[in-house]
């Protein structure tokens, strides 16, 4: 017969190899249901104990037993995650930084400043992920809506307020060094007009 | 005809040594003739129980393992084997299953033919320079066995391995996989840059300048149509919030000028020094 | 900063959660490359001898590190699981020990030296499980498909490349043919030509 160490390695081992919870049954059946019930929880409690404060813990949820690793380390393992955090194209962020230094402005507004027309798609964007709003509407014919950024833009940016986004005077400053190839301005503006509409790429 | 003959010979004659000679007597002449091999003795080793010949032929996996058996069997030197005896065994094996009417693959006969072919050879006399092993007829025939040996070793310890799956698991215990629906990510860098971009473009430098003071005045705007939006109609007042100091009060009301200027609001009153209220443009509601 | 012992910790926990094999460029990236590679070794080192003769081993295989279970346990876990993968057959045994011991190959090589058809379904079944692939074609006519062995081979029988494969048996040293003075090694590198390329094929 196994000791009591035995049994309590073979649970382990059947539970961390696991890909579902296990309920009590499915462990009585690692031991052709030779060990009770009763026994079998009081060795799932030792297991318990004997991860307590490590990695990974012991839980008993809904659908039985299951290793699940802290949330401590989630953040840790995270960076694992070879996918990169997809990015926002240069024009949905255009948009969305037309929105939050013009506020309240319209898409005609937005598209005047951006020289390009702004496709409804940028728009709903930025309104499923609940930065932008529409806040009213102009009264010139059309009536178009005129959109703001929300508390959760300034929340998931990590702003108190609008005043906390880089200020553009400096920006202003530092516009002469910008372009690698200073000269032909109007060329670099240009030239990258058409890539618009590619820029989707994350 | 003869074959089948053959065959009960085969599975019958396994008591003795001298095979079938007491059952049929013109076999111990004569038992068959196999590839114009006289098969004078059947081999002291070939007693397969006559249902178990086709589970015994499934068991190898080719003419190579089939040899291989053989050799060991015999406790053959591989190295130096007698071919003649070799030779003989073999084409029993294989006489024996088309005897049966066995489905058998062509490379059997091909060894067959290859057997007999290196066995005439080893007839043949030497010439002693060549005397070396090199040419020695048997040569390729055993660096084949050889190797098929060494290969069907190590199948066999590869499938010894702890295998994934099989003999052993992979360890994953459940994890909140939060990051995989990750929405993108903005820093305010990017928004600056973005700027940045437009005004390189749009050569916006001048006339959209937003300074930090501008950019509250923005920010109090989009405030006051978010509320106006709830309430239509507001007092003038109650826009405005002491408690916030003189910089904001000053701000919120620049922000309440630019409105009415860009007609957003309307701002009346009914006489003076009544209370004044602030109200979306006419018709501007949701 | 983390101590060693946090940092075994992490470690632990994303080794534990894996899918996968982690790389040790992989587990760098759990501290923001902030450890370096002979750090992270000695860490990972140190936790193999904490779970030495426990229910769960950490194993380096051709893709990395991760804990598997150990050979005596699987009887028990095998209850829970009534269907076991099926045992491979030797033509298919076989097929995958001349890939992995002479690759690339080709078809044809393989059945020169088994003596008999390879059919179809033995390379199929060695493709799906992943243990397989086609690495090139060699230019002679039909220009054949190169078989080797994958790094999911190597990891799912715990090797760390193809020389901790099991070795061959050295029958062959008392062999005659391997002619004992060097200069006829042309003849014998030709016939051996898809061994030695395979051997060293990482």
């Amino acid at each position: 017969m196994l000791n009591p160490i035995e049994a309590t390695s073979i649970i382990e081992a059947a539970l961390l190899a696991a890909q579902e919870p296990l309920s009590l049954n499915d462990l009585r059946r690692l031991f052709a249901e030779e060990i009770g019930a009763d026994t079998l929880r009081r060795l799932l409690g030792e297991l318990r104990e004997q991860w307590g404060g490590r990695s990974v813990e012991l839980v008993n949820s809904a659908s039985g037993w299951r290793f699940q690793t802290r949330p401590e380390f989630q953040p840790y393992i995270d960076r694992l995650n070879p996918e990169k955090p997809p990015r926002y194209s240069r024009a949905v962020l255009e948009t969305l930084a037309i929105i939050a230094y013009r506020q309240p402005v319209t898409r005609g507004d937005i598209e005047d400043i951006r020289g390009v027309v702004v496709s409804a798609p940028i728009l709903q964007t930025l309104e499923a992920r609940g930065w932008i709003d529409v806040v009213g509407h102009r009264e010139t014919p059309g009536r178009p809506a005129l959109y703001a950024t929300t508390r959760g833009f300034l929340d998931d940016l990590g702003l108190r307020s609008l005043q906390d986004l880089p200020p553009l005077e400096e920006i202003a400053k530092t516009l002469p060094l910008e372009p690698p190839d200073p000269q032909p301005e109007a060329d670099a503006a240009t030239t990258r007009q058409p890539a618009e509409s590619g820029a989707t790429a994350g | 005809m003869s074959n089948r003959n053959t065959v009960a010979q085969v599975s019958a004659g396994n008591a003795g040594p001298p095979v079938s000679a007491p059952v049929v007597p013109e076999a111990s002449v004569r038992v068959a003739r196999i590839y114009g091999e006289p098969l004078i003795e059947l081999p002291l080793d070939l007693y397969i129980p006559p249902d178990a010949l086709e589970v015994f032929l499934e068991s190898f996996e080719g003419p190579l393992d089939l040899l291989l058996y053989l050799i060991r069997k015999q406790n053959l030197d591989i190295l130096d084997v007698a071919m003649a005896p070799l030779t003989r065994q073999y084409l029993a094996y294989v006489e024996a299953m088309r005897a049966k009417n066995l489905e058998l693959a062509a490379e059997y006969l091909v060894m067959a033919a290859i057997l007999i072919e290196i066995k005439s050879r080893m007839l043949l006399p030497r010439p002693p320079v060549l005397d070396d092993g090199e040419h020695d007829p048997r040569a390729e025939l055993v660096r084949r066995l050889l190797e098929y040996e060494r290969i069907k070793q190590a199948a066999a310890r590869l499938d010894a391995l702890p295998q994934m799956g099989r003999d052993v698991l992979a360890v994953s215990v459940w994890i909140e996989r939060t990051a995989l629906g990750r929405l993108p990510g903005v820093d305010p860098r990017d928004l600056a840059e973005a700027w940045r971009a437009l005004l390189y473009r749009a050569r916006l430098s001048a006339h959209h300048r937003v300074s930090r003071e501008e950019l509250s005045v923005r920010e109090h705007m989009s405030l006051i149509l978010r509320r106006l939006q709830e309430h239509r109609v507001v007092e003038f007042a109650e826009l405005f919030d002491p408690a916030r100091g003189v910089a904001v009060l000053v701000v919120n009301f620049l922000a309440l000028l630019e409105l009415a200027r860009e007609l957003l609001i309307d701002i009346t009153q009914a006489e003076c020094f009544a209370p004044i209220y602030v109200k979306l443009t006419d018709a501007q509601s949701h």
